[in-house]
Parts: structure tokens; C-alpha cells; sequence
């Protein structure tokens, strides 16, 4: 299990092939990437405020719970905080397994926790102003499911 | 002696990201309670409490967890990260 | 949409980084891989016979519908054919999507259906012999959540 | 005349990838019916057409669709891509 929190830009495509160079023997490798959008066109910046000391262990009780959850060989967390321009990724998970199902199932989990249960706060940054990301009850809602 | 954690918008709002109280309040809920009556920022930040998460000591809790034990209180919106 | 079906080997960690250079605007990346597993470590190759001509129209039509059926800004389909190694990528898709539910949603529609509706079939190759893989029922069951 | 194509152990058990056939038959049932008349290793490779899948054109079909019009038909084990 690789947890990663860190302020620095990561590339997402040589992030995969290290991850998969790791998990050997495995017959799926599911990847997930988010990136900044700018939705209206006035985005300048997006803030990422998060809760050192807590953060990492959020995270990776989030990992923890996903390897117990599914058969996974190796899981990959990478989050960025501070200050990112549109474009940029803000994050990445990655999980790999036997089976599809696996991969696939612990990666949605990964990211449904992530987004409502790891302490990160967005605010974004236009010429005008700036305000935080208010969260989505479907975010809220997505941890029913598990 | 406790520490006191605010971020995001409740951190903006409040104006300090951290502080060190002395208290007596037994539940979380007896410290915002406290906090509330302090100064008219802190009765703004926390007028609803339903829009806020607590952890006691870097773990996610409830506004009527005890507060006996805890060292770090910290306060915040719901997370938007991933 | 980019649909390839091809003998050689690839990168899926350099396809990544093209395909997520290709999908500007999005915020949400979903990749699979699916790699030559090795069960009881006797597996010397897998042979992948597929139906040339009607393979690229069946793939075509299977990233076509999810195209249709979710918010896709980008999708990628690569089946390799031939002869492949332990351990070796058979294929890979993504999809990038502004959100990561259609994302996720339409990388596994494409699985499901690569796995039972392309024409590609699977040979094992030991040092004792070499048999066709059998079809799941699971896999076929997989299409009816769709 | 229509092209009959086989893969993966259909064509294997055939013995030959594809092959031209002269046929009246109406629908791909009454050519597997033809085929099984054949040799031996036709009704071998035929016996049990719930486990074959059938292409029309490369368009996947079912057993009972019309041969009229169609100049390639495929027959093959259920698919194992992915």
C-alpha cells in the first residue's frame, strides 16, 4: 500500500506504470484520476486545505478498510493539498486484483470515502473572488451503498 | 487545557486557525455551547451546528461525545476532497 | 474515441498520460487493465485468436454505447491479439467524464461487454498442453446489469 | 455460395479456418443441420449449438435468423475477451 498526501504535481500515467510494475501477478488494475475543472471558465486556482496529522490517517484507515473489504494486492492513494491550477490532478487511486469485480468495486469505495470522510476542503479561486466548495448530499449519499 | 482546531470557511469566520482553551465541558456539544458564548464571531460560526463535523483527536466524532481524555478538538465543514 | 486492436505489446502508463492530455476539460479519469495472469504457475502463453474485420466494427459499437448511454468526453479501447507472456497487458480501456460516476459506470459497461460480446477467444499454453479458457457464466450474468 | 467461417476450438475441431458452401439452407439451423450431415467431425463440433454463437455478416445473430442476403457466416465458442 502506497498513501501519498503531498503538495507537489504528480503524473498520473507514470504513477499507473510504477503501481503495476508493483503488483505482480494480479489480472486487474483499475485507475482513478481527478483533475481540477473549470466549470464556468473563471477558474484561476483551486485551494486544497487539509488537516495535518489527521489526514494520513484518514487515508489510510480508508485503504486499510478497502484491503479488508476486497481482495486486493495493492492499493495506491496520492493527494494533493495547496494550491493547483485547472488541468492539474488532484488526486489518484489505484487498486489491483485478481478479479475486475475487485478492482473496480474498491476503487469507487476508495473514492466515495475520500471525498466525505478525508479531511480536505476545496476552495476555489476566480478574479472576482474566492469561495469553498460546499459538499453534495449525492457525495454524502454515495456512502450508503457500501 | 485543550487545543482547538478550526479550518476552512470556520477557520476564515473565527479568524484563527488554532487555540489552546481551558475548559470544563464535558461533551462536545457543552463546548460549542461555551464557544458560542464567547464572542458574536464564534456565535456565527457555529449557528449550525448540523453543517459541521467535529474529530477529538484526529478521529471523526459526535457533537455528544465526552470530551474526558481528549487533547485536540477541531472543528470543520463537511470534507470535499477526492 | 480511440479503438485499437493490435499484436504489440503497450504501455499502460504512457497511454494514460496520452489519453488524459487528450481529455481536456474533464475531472474525472477511470482505467482498467487487465494483465495475463498466471493461476498455478504453469502458464508459459496466452494465445488471443480473434475474427478480423468483425472485431473492430464489435468494439467500435460497444465504446459507441457507452458514448451514448453515459457523459463521456473521451473513451479508449485497446485489445491486443496474439501470442502475450505472464504478466503482459491484454487490454486496457478509460473513460473521462466530468463526473466520476459516468466514468466508472461506463469502464465497467465496456468490460462487461469486451468480455462477452468482442470477438476474441483465449488459449492457454502450458508445457503439458494448451486449452481454450471457458466462458463464465458470471461474466454473462455481468451484461444483465446494464 | 456463401463463407463459413470457425475459430478457436470450433476451428480446431473442424480443421480448417473457413471454408466456401453451396447451401439452400433458409436459416443458420437448417445450415448447422446440413453441416452435422456432413462428416463426423462436423457432428462432433456441432452437437451442442447452446454452447456456439453465431455471426451473420459479423453481426451477431441467433440460430434461427435467415441466410437470405447473408454472404459470411461465423460460428464460434462463446466469446472470452477482456
Amino acid at each position: 500500500m502506497r498513501v501519498a498526501l503531498q503538495a507537489a504535481a504528480f503524473d498520473a500515467g507514470a504513477e499507473l506504470t510504477r503501481f503495476t510494475t508493483r503488483a505482480k501477478g494480479v489480472g486487474a488494475i483499475v485507475s482513478f484520476t481527478g483533475i481540477v475543472r473549470d466549470e464556468v471558465g473563471t477558474l484561476q486556482a483551486l485551494e486544497i486545505e487539509h488537516y495535518p496529522g489527521m489526514t494520513e490517517a484518514a487515508v489510510t484507515a480508508i485503504a486499510d478498510q478497502a484491503v479488508l473489504r476486497w481482495n486486493l494486492a495493492e492499493v495506491l492513494v496520492i493527494h494533493r493539498h495547496g494550491r493547483l491550477s485547472p488541468g492539474e490532478a488532484i488526486m489518484m487511486v489505484a487498486t489491483a486484483a485478481t478479479h475486475r469485480a475487485d478492482a473496480f468495486q474498491a476503487a469507487e469505495f476508495l473514492m466515495d470515502y475520500l471525498k466525505s470522510r478525508a479531511p480536505f476542503w476545496k476552495k476555489e479561486i476566480t478574479a472576482t473572488g474566492s469561495s469553498w466548495v460546499a459538499a453534495k448530499t449525492s457525495d454524502e449519499a454515495a456512502l450508503d451503498r457500501w | 487545557m485543550i487545543d482547538v482546531l478550526y479550518f476552512a470557511w470556520l477557520r476564515e469566520r473565527i479568524g484563527l486557525p488554532r487555540e489552546q482553551i481551558t475548559t470544563q465541558a464535558a461533551t462536545v456539544a457543552d463546548l460549542v455551547a461555551e464557544l458560542r458564548r464567547r464572542e458574536e464571531r464564534y456565535a456565527a460560526a457555529f449557528a449550525d451546528t448540523s453543517a459541521l463535523r467535529v474529530a477529538l483527536d484526529q478521529t471523526l466524532a459526535d457533537f455528544d461525545a465526552p470530551l474526558a481524555g481528549v487533547r485536540e478538538v477541531a472543528f470543520f465543514p463537511p470534507m470535499t476532497g477526492g
